[in-house]
């Protein structure tokens, strides 16, 4: 694997080459830094700040919590996730952050245990919710045990109405009848596009009604870990606050969330801890206000760039445009 | 060349050419004429392969594109005195005005393919394959009726492919020994060609369309008509299968043309491997060869005894064999046999 | 070694012609059947009366010095099957005493006149096959039984002059031939044939009965297969269609007595053969029927039986005949079959092969379905050959 | 370097109906030659709709778009292509079994002759043209940085990645009209800033006219000379970028009352 | 006239039975879309536990079995072949099924023999004679039968979760799954059902008017293609409609066959398959299925 690893290294200098921002793998400054061999545990920290996480019914801190230790997945000769250690505990909302294939959406793959639709496994290391061991599941008892995943890329069913992609998303649900219509009222409450669309084919939606869909879709199983991926994917930046609002809402009414992001703004906004995977392996981790400060993710992920950098970046841009002369046949 | 030369499957490759060459002189006639069902079969598996496996139609009417080459070649190279029309033509001529034919169906069918998708597509060509069998039974004149018609042997160049004994080395040279070397050449053209239409810019239309209908029509593919194309294309590849199979069997007869022959095709190609023409060549091989050897072999399994003599029939025997190979096959290669070769990890296209 | 040259064999106590299929010690035939298609009815009797045919004479020191062998290949109806088999077979075999699937014999035909030359008898009787020395049916025609059929109905059943009768036909070569049959048998006796052609796969003869309801015939043909004459006399039974129903020879199978359709089968259902019914007290079926259920008990006997013996039989006759003239090559059995004029099998018929341009026999006895007697079928009208019959030429193909 | 400038292409009363809902309501704008026209809105506000039409995907229930003198409207999407209209997907269409270099080939199709017997046939003729469009597949990729990824199949690559890939076979195309359906949607920011330099650069050194659906006010800021706003359907504002910002309707119906000025990498920041 | 009527009224009997066999067609594409060619096999499976076991233990029970049976087998091919199958493209599971098909109908074909076996059913040859039409009872059972359970699964799709959960599995599993539904559990009651399904087509298939059960009785499986594209291959409604096309077509153009012998004898097997080709000229899904959407 250590093979897999090395020549995946090209691949993601190369299309970070190209950008003209700092170089990707210099050393981040010591505070925040964590490697995940040289000290696992410190995955933890986010988790202990969150004494000022929205209070949830007086449930023991960790009794609910979702546990990732040591997580290592691969696709066949594919090493994706490497030693991932991660905590969300007990009404936290978790960011992780992380360019184009830095194992993200691998990682919400193994929570819900989803891998195998795509030929990828656990190689290794543990996945437990509240003390149970997910990682040995299959994907509905996942579900039942109160983990809901909204995939990336929405995957709405296109074929089915609006109506009846919410009732495929109470399938899962433990609660009675009672429950199911009040998931739903919470969910048109949430997004009313969804009520008036009710009738139509889901694939018909456009892109955004289809991504609040997903996320309306993922609350009627009344998850109590919600895993979003790239939520904010597409949205309009007044609909990406909606969300972003949504999920807070969503959490302060007890449910924790892990919240995969490009957009890290929104999702410093609302976690109260993050993580950024590069290259399958956890490079930093701290309370959201840590990593905000961090100058890696100001640079990579917030694009807040002062004067200078912003200069050298536009200089990179015209630079990085090597003029493509054009075609003549 | 000489880094090709290197290669195993070089010489490998070279080998097998080479025992093909010299088979007749070794094998007896029954095994030469089930290598030239088997030859025949691959290049109509070639056809549906670019059609199912790389443009993405399901057709299940195969069997009426074999059927329309057979009866087409009977109909053109005939010399009409059996009582049925024959147009007399040089047999290569009516060979190739047989494909065109078969390509002409296919052509006029496309109208109606090209509206329909998946499953629905495949049972619509299902008709055909009743629709034909009908008229193959009922064109008397044309087609023989029920007790087919002669068929009329191959003549190239002055050598007349048919049961005259030509002793060659010793070795007597009947119609089988001289139609495998036909055989080979036409499979090896035909292979050549699809190799060439799957690799070059037809071939990635075709895949687009398969993948992602509408983008393919927003990059400038025009779908109706590369459809079109692939449906042509594969019903000559058939109608070409038509010929060397009337060939071999020297009578065509409408029972063969059915609903079963069509699913054999389909299994060719997947069980082959999707969208590559060595996949269809491998299905092809494996789907009319197993089923022979097993029907020669299969009274050397236990409990099998000879036909009327009670227990399992050699017969039974085979087909419960050849129902779980295939089975079997798309189990555990979801890619099909190519999968065996090493090399070919990703999909072809 | 599949073209071992011709000779004769010092091996054998009488120095005997030989070329395939023939050592000095066996005889190998071959059975092209049909175990697992559409015939498998039909292919399972054929083939297990023909083994006991084969053991029962080598039991009794074979022929020719020679014992028996049987090759049976089991092709399930399907043409590339059995054209294979054939080619399979044809090098190691003197001949088929079996070929089911009229088809591909018509398949092969070509090869059988041309190279192999070796004698076939096919479980198949459409006249198409009619007019080749090698491919010798044994028994009367389709058409021919049809024709005698009509007669039947007109002679027995009070069909007059002018009337309709409905003829229900398989596609192919079995019920368009029997077709051709009741065309010009009608013809003959100013009556008018409606025709309802159906495929195997039809089970259900509701809509056919309605048709020939509608034309108001007085009686009905039918050349398919049992389920299919059985839905048809139910049928037309419960639509107050009370006409005699005459079938060929494979329409009938003693399992129908114990379906719906019994009664009205007992009530007017009859079908032509030219043999013997299996269940007959005369000494050759009773004796058939004995050594077979010795053989194989608990099968049920049924006319296939009869059909297959009487090929094996035949065949035996043809070899015995060649080695008295000292030549049992595949030349030397057919024309010891041509020679035979009048070969009784001990089934009823007598059969003369010394035209191959005609079927052995053009009489046929009326059968019909009787649940006491063994093969569920006894004699209604005694053997016989209808004018029509003998002024008929059955149109070789 | 002197470079024919594309026809504008005009859209003109563009009227969309779906089943009981009006996608599009009258909408008209017209992108000037070799200009970048941005198309921004609320979600579900006919941005991708607008697309469609002008693709080919989609009729329009009434109105009507020139390209040039051209009628494009009522065209199948090939022809349109034909006319050197290239567009990316808001939801990734690459075939799952191509490599990236396949995929971008795909974008040479109409550029291209070769046929089933010149192909089957391995006529001189389909090896030179190959080899020309290869060598253009390689530059281009180049120019995107897909160029380590050619023989790779494009559907391992990240979500990002695969957008670049569409981006290339767009460009593949030679278009005289660029339409990009949200094509930095899913990036990290620094790779937003190289894809907008790439688009950037595609318009820069080959002249075309770009029209940009895009949710991220960054790259639409820092790029667009035009923007139209849709909202429901209609066409709420339409002009320069700075304008369109500030102007009230657009802020209540799309940015937000935090409106761009704060969003992470909004043009302030970004412009040096 | 009466003709016509008796025809039709024919025709519409034996289309309700392969409106049955349709449905269970349906069933499984619309959970697994898959193309099941081992519906043959499936029906033949029904009607032969039932026919054998009609003598010892009598009708009511027998059927009850077949039905189970023939259930138990459905499961049975999914539980060990279906559920196998790793790879996404249906047309490959379609050729698995090919191959289930092979060995249960060699299986089956080898036990039949000969045997036209008898179903000992209650409605023997009766028959109900409205004015001057005649109908067998079993017929006007099998309309019964139909209507009654097609309207059943109408329901069931579109009002119980266990519909929902099929139409959301077929259309994607992974997400599916991440709803919590279970895909194994949803294609086994599928394959259950369709087994089950068969079994009851061929108890009519098997009675009066046709004799009893035949090795070819299972042919009457390839009206189900027909059958259940004419009405949309993932429409209940449509496996009703087109079953009943299907069945007055074969009656009609069977009945009137010598006013179209132009076009050939026997062409009642062909005219479902040439009305199938026409309602796709008009409609690409059939007339009820749902048509493929196109939004990019
Ligand atoms: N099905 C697969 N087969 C093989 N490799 C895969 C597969 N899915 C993902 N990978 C690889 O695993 C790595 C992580 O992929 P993943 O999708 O988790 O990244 P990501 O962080 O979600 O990226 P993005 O932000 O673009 O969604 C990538 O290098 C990708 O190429
Ligand atoms: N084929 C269709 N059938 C029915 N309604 C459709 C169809 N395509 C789009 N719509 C509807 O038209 C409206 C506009 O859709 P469109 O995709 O253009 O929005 P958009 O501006 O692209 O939104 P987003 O930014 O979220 O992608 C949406 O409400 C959508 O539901
Ligand atoms: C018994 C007969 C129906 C046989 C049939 N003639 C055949 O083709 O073999
Ligand atoms: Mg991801
Ligand atoms: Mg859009």
């Amino acid at each position: 694997m250590r093979e897999s690893r090395r020549d995946r290294q090209p691949k993601t200098d190369a299309h970070l080459r190209a950008a003209p921002v700092v170089p990707v793998h210099n050393p981040p400054p010591p505070p925040v830094v964590s490697g995940s061999d040289s000290a696992p545990r410190r995955g933890r920290g986010p988790g202990v700040v969150l004494g000022c996480a929205p209070p949830t019914e007086g449930v023991p801190m960790t009794a609910a919590a979702l546990q990732v230790s040591e997580l290592t997945v691969g696709y066949g000769p594919v090493q994706a996730l490497e030693g991932v250690d991660l905590e969300v505990p007990e009404g936290a909302v978790v960011a992780v952050l992380g360019g184009n294939g830095a194992g993200k959406t691998t990682l919400m793959r193994a929570v819900s245990r989803t891998l195998g639709f795509h030929g990828g496994a656990i190689r290794g290391g543990s996945v437990t919710f509240g003390g149970r061991r997910l990682d040995r599941l299959p994907p509905d008892k996942v579900v039942a045990a109160g983990v809901v995943q909204v995939p990336e890329g929405r995957r709405v069913f296109a074929r089915m109405t609006v109506a009846d992609n919410l009732r495929a998303g109470g399938l899962g649900a433990r609660g009675g009848r009672r429950s199911a219509a009040a998931a739903l009222t919470r969910v048109h409450e949430l997004f009313p596009v969804l009520r008036e669309r009710a009738g139509q084919p889901a694939g018909l939606l456009s892109g955004g009604e289809q991504q609040m869909l997903a996320l309306g879709r993922a609350l009627m199983g009344g998850p109590r870990l919600l895993l979003l991926d790239e939520p904010s994917l597409g949205l309009a930046p007044l609909m990406a606050e909606r969300i972003a609002e949504a999920v807070r809402e969503i959490n302060a009414q007890g449910t924790s969330v892990l919240l995969v992001e490009q957009n890290a703004a929104l999702a410093l906004g609302v976690a109260v801890a993050a993580v950024v995977l590069e290259v399958g392996r956890v490079t930093l981790s701290g309370t959201a206000a840590e990593l905000k400060g961090s100058d890696e993710v100001r640079h990579r992920y917030l694009g807040v760039v002062d004067e200078t950098a912003a200069a050298d970046a536009e200089q990179a841009v015209d630079a990085s445009v090597p003029a493509l002369t054009r075609w003549v046949p | 060349m000489s880094d090709v030369m290197r290669r195993p499957r070089f010489w490998l490759g070279g080998a097998g050419v080479l025992v093909l060459l010299v088979l007749p002189f070794y094998v007896d006639r029954f095994w030469l004429q089930s290598g030239l069902f088997a030859m025949a079969a691959a290049i109509g598996a070639i056809g549906l392969n670019m059609l199912t496996g790389a443009t993405g139609q399901l057709s299940l009417g195969h069997a009426f594109f074999l059927a329309v080459g057979a009866y087409g070649y009977c109909v053109l190279a005939g010399t009409g005195d059996d009582g049925v029309t024959g147009l007399g033509l040089p047999t290569l001529v009516a060979v190739v005005g047989a494909v065109l034919l078969a390509g002409l169906a296919g052509g006029l069918l496309s109208p109606i393919a090209g509206r329909l998708r998946g499953a629905y597509l495949g049972i619509a060509t299902l008709a055909l394959i009743f629709i034909g069998q009908h008229v193959l039974f009922n064109a008397r004149d044309l087609t023989g009726g029920y007790n087919g018609r002669d068929v009329p042997p191959l003549n190239v160049f002055g050598l007349r492919l048919d049961d005259e004994t030509a002793t060659l080395l010793q070795v007597p040279f009947q119609s089988m020994e001289k139609l495998w070397y036909a055989g080979l050449v036409l499979l090896a053209v035909g292979a050549f060609f699809a190799r060439g239409v799957l690799h070059g810019r037809p071939g990635r239309a075709m895949n687009a369309i398969r993948d992602h209908q509408i983008a393919a029509g927003v990059m400038g593919v025009p779908v109706a008509r590369v459809r079109a194309q692939a449906f042509v294309v594969s019903s000559m590849y058939a109608g070409l299968a038509g010929v060397l199979l009337a060939l071999v069997f020297q009578r065509t007869v409408p029972e063969y043309f059915g609903f079963a022959l069509s699913l054999e095709y389909l299994a060719m190609v997947v069980i082959g491997g999707l969208g590559s023409v060595s996949g269809a060549v491998l299905g092809a091989v494996f789907v009319s060869l197993l089923p022979q050897l097993l029907d020669r072999y299969s009274d050397a399994l236990p409990l099998v005894s000879a036909p009327g003599t009670g227990g399992v029939a050699p017969g039974e025997a085979s087909r419960y064999l050849y129902g779980a190979a295939v089975v079997a096959v798309v189990l555990f290669l979801p890619g099909g046999l190519t999968r065996l070769r090493a090399g070919t990890a990703r999909k072809p296209s | 070694e599949d073209d071992e040259p011709s000779g004769t064999d010092k091996g054998g106590a009488s120095a005997v012609k030989t070329d395939k299929g023939v050592d000095a010690k066996t005889i190998t035939l071959g059975a092209l059947t049909d175990m697992t298609g559409v015939y498998a009815t039909l292919g399972k009797s054929v083939t297990q009366a023909q083994q006991l045919y084969v053991k029962q004479t080598n039991a009794a020191g074979g022929i020719c010095d020679r014992q028996l062998k049987l090759e049976v290949k089991d092709h399930g109806y399907n043409p590339q099957k059995a054209v294979s088999a054939y080619t399979e077979l044809a090098p190691q075999v003197l001949g088929f005493p079996q070929f089911i699937g009229s088809p591909f014999v018509a398949a092969v035909k070509q090869r059988i006149d041309g190279q192999d030359k070796a004698l076939v008898i096919p479980q198949a009787w459409s006249s198409t096959l009619l007019g080749s020395d090698s491919i010798r049916q044994i028994g009367a025609t389709y058409d021919v039984e049809m024709i005698n059929a009509v007669d039947f109905l007109v002679k027995d059943k009070g069909v007059k002059k002018g009337d309709k009768i409905g003829h229900v036909y398989f596609e192919g070569d079995y019920g368009e031939s029997a077709v051709a049959g009741s065309k010009f048998a009608a013809e003959k006796a100013g009556l008018t044939i409606v025709e309802q052609k159906i495929k195997p796969t039809d089970q259900d003869m509701t809509a056919q009965v309605t048709a020939l309801k509608k034309a108001g015939v007085k009686a009905i043909l039918i050349s398919a297969g049992p389920a299919q004459s059985a839905s048809l006399v139910g049928v037309a039974a419960a639509a107050k269609l009370a006409v005699p129903v005459v079938g060929s020879n494979p329409t009938y199978s003693p399992q129908l007595l114990k379906t719906q359709a019994a009664p009205a089968l007992l009530a007017n259902f009859f079908f032509a053969a030219s043999t013997l019914p299996i269940g007959s007290s005369e000494p050759g079926p009773a004796k058939l029927v004995a050594d077979y259920e010795a053989e194989y008990p608990g099968e049920l006997v049924d006319n296939g039986m009869i059909a297959g013996y009487t090929a094996a039989a035949v065949f035996g006759e043809a070899i015995k005949k060649a080695c008295e003239s000292k030549d049992i090559t595949r030349a030397g059995v057919t024309k010891a079959l041509l020679s035979m004029t009048s070969s009784d099998m001990g089934f009823g018929i007598t059969h003369d092969f010394s035209d191959p341009s005609q079927p052995s026999t053009r009489e046929s006895y009326i059968l019909h379905p009787d649940e006491k007697a063994k093969g569920g079928a006894s004699v209604a009208k005694e053997k016989f050959t209808s004018e029509a019959a003998t002024s008929f030429t059955p149109s070789a193909g | 370097m002197t470079r024919e400038a594309p026809p504008p292409l005009a859209v003109r009363g563009l009227t969309v109906r779906f089943a009981g809902l009006l996608a599009l309501d009258d909408v008209s704008f017209t992108v000037e030659p070799g200009s970048l026209h941005a198309l921004i809105g609320p979600n579900g506000a006919g941005k991708s709709t607008t697309l469609n039409v002008l693709s080919g995907v989609y009729r329009a229930t009434s109105g009507s778009v020139r390209l040039g003198d051209a009628e494009v409207t009522g065209l199948r999407p090939h022809q349109i292509a034909g006319l050197g209209m290239a567009r990316t997907f808001q939801n990734l269409a690459i075939s799952p079994f191509a490599t990236v270099e396949d995929a971008l080939l795909l974008g040479r199709h109409r550029l291209t002759r070769t046929g089933f017997v010149a192909a089957g046939l391995r006529l001189p003729s389909a090896a030179r043209e190959a080899a020309r469009h290869r060598e253009r597949v390689r530059e281009i990729a180049a120019f995107t940085g897909l160029e380590p990824y050619l023989g790779q199949p494009a559907a391992a690559l990240p979500y990002g990645l695969r957008k670049l890939v569409e981006l290339g076979r767009a460009v593949c195309m030679e278009p005289r009209v660029l339409l990009l359906d949200e094509p930095v949607a899913g990036m990290t920011s620094d790779e937003r800033r190289r894809t907008a330099s790439v688009i950037a650069g595609v318009r820069e050194s080959l002249g075309i006219s770009v029209v940009l659906v895009e949710h991220d006010m960054g790259v639409v800021m820092r790029l667009a000379d035009t923007v139209t706003v849709l909202d429901f359907g209609r066409c709420i504002a339409d002009g320069p970028p700075a304008s369109v910002q500030n102007d009230p309707e657009v802020i209540r119906a799309y940015l937000g009352s935090s409106g761009a000025p704060e969003s992470p990498d909004s043009p302030k920041e970004v412009r040096p | 006239m009466t003709t016509f009527l008796e025809l039709l009224i024919n025709g519409l009997s034996i289309g309700s039975v392969y409106a049955l066999i349709a449905l269970g067609f349906v069933v499984i594409f619309k959970a697994t879309e898959v193309v099941n060619f081992a519906h043959a096999s499936l029906l033949l499976t029904g009607g032969f536990i039932a026919a054998t076991l009609s003598d010892d233990i009598g009708f009511w029970p027998a059927l009850l079995v077949g039905i189970g049976g023939a259930a138990a087998v459905g499961a049975l091919v999914e539980f060990l072949v279906i559920r196998r199958y790793r790879g996404s493209d249906h047309s490959v599971l379609a050729i698995v099924t090919i191959g289930v098909d092979i060995l249960l109908l060699t299986e089956l074909t080898r036990r039949i023999g000969t045997d036209v076996l008898a179903l000992g059913d209650p409605w023997g040859d009766r028959v109900v004679t409205l004015g001057s039409v005649t109908v067998p009872q079993t017929r006007i059972a099998a309309l019964v039968a139909a209507a009654l359970i097609i309207t059943l699964f109408l329901l069931a799709f579109t009002y119980t979760s266990w519909g929902v959960a099929m139409r959301a599995a077929a259309e994607d599993r992974e997400t599916a799954a991440l709803m919590g539904v279970r895909l194994g559990r949803v294609s086994l009651a599928a394959w259950a059902v369709a087994g089950a399904l068969a079994a009851v087509a061929a108890l009519f298939l098997t009675v009066f008017p046709t004799p009893g059960l035949a090795a070819a009785t299972s042919f009457a499986a390839f009206k189900a293609f027909p059958a259940a594209i004419i009405g949309g291959l993932d429409s209940t409604t449509g496996a009703l409609a087109g079953g009943l096309i299907v069945g007055v077509t074969e009656a009609l153009v069977t009945g009137y066959q010598d006013d179209l012998s132009f076009l050939g004898r026997g062409i009642g097997e062909v005219a479902p398959y040439l009305v199938m080709l026409l309602v796709l000229l008009a409609r690409p899904a059939g007339l009820f299925g749902t048509r493929e959407l196109s939004r990019v």
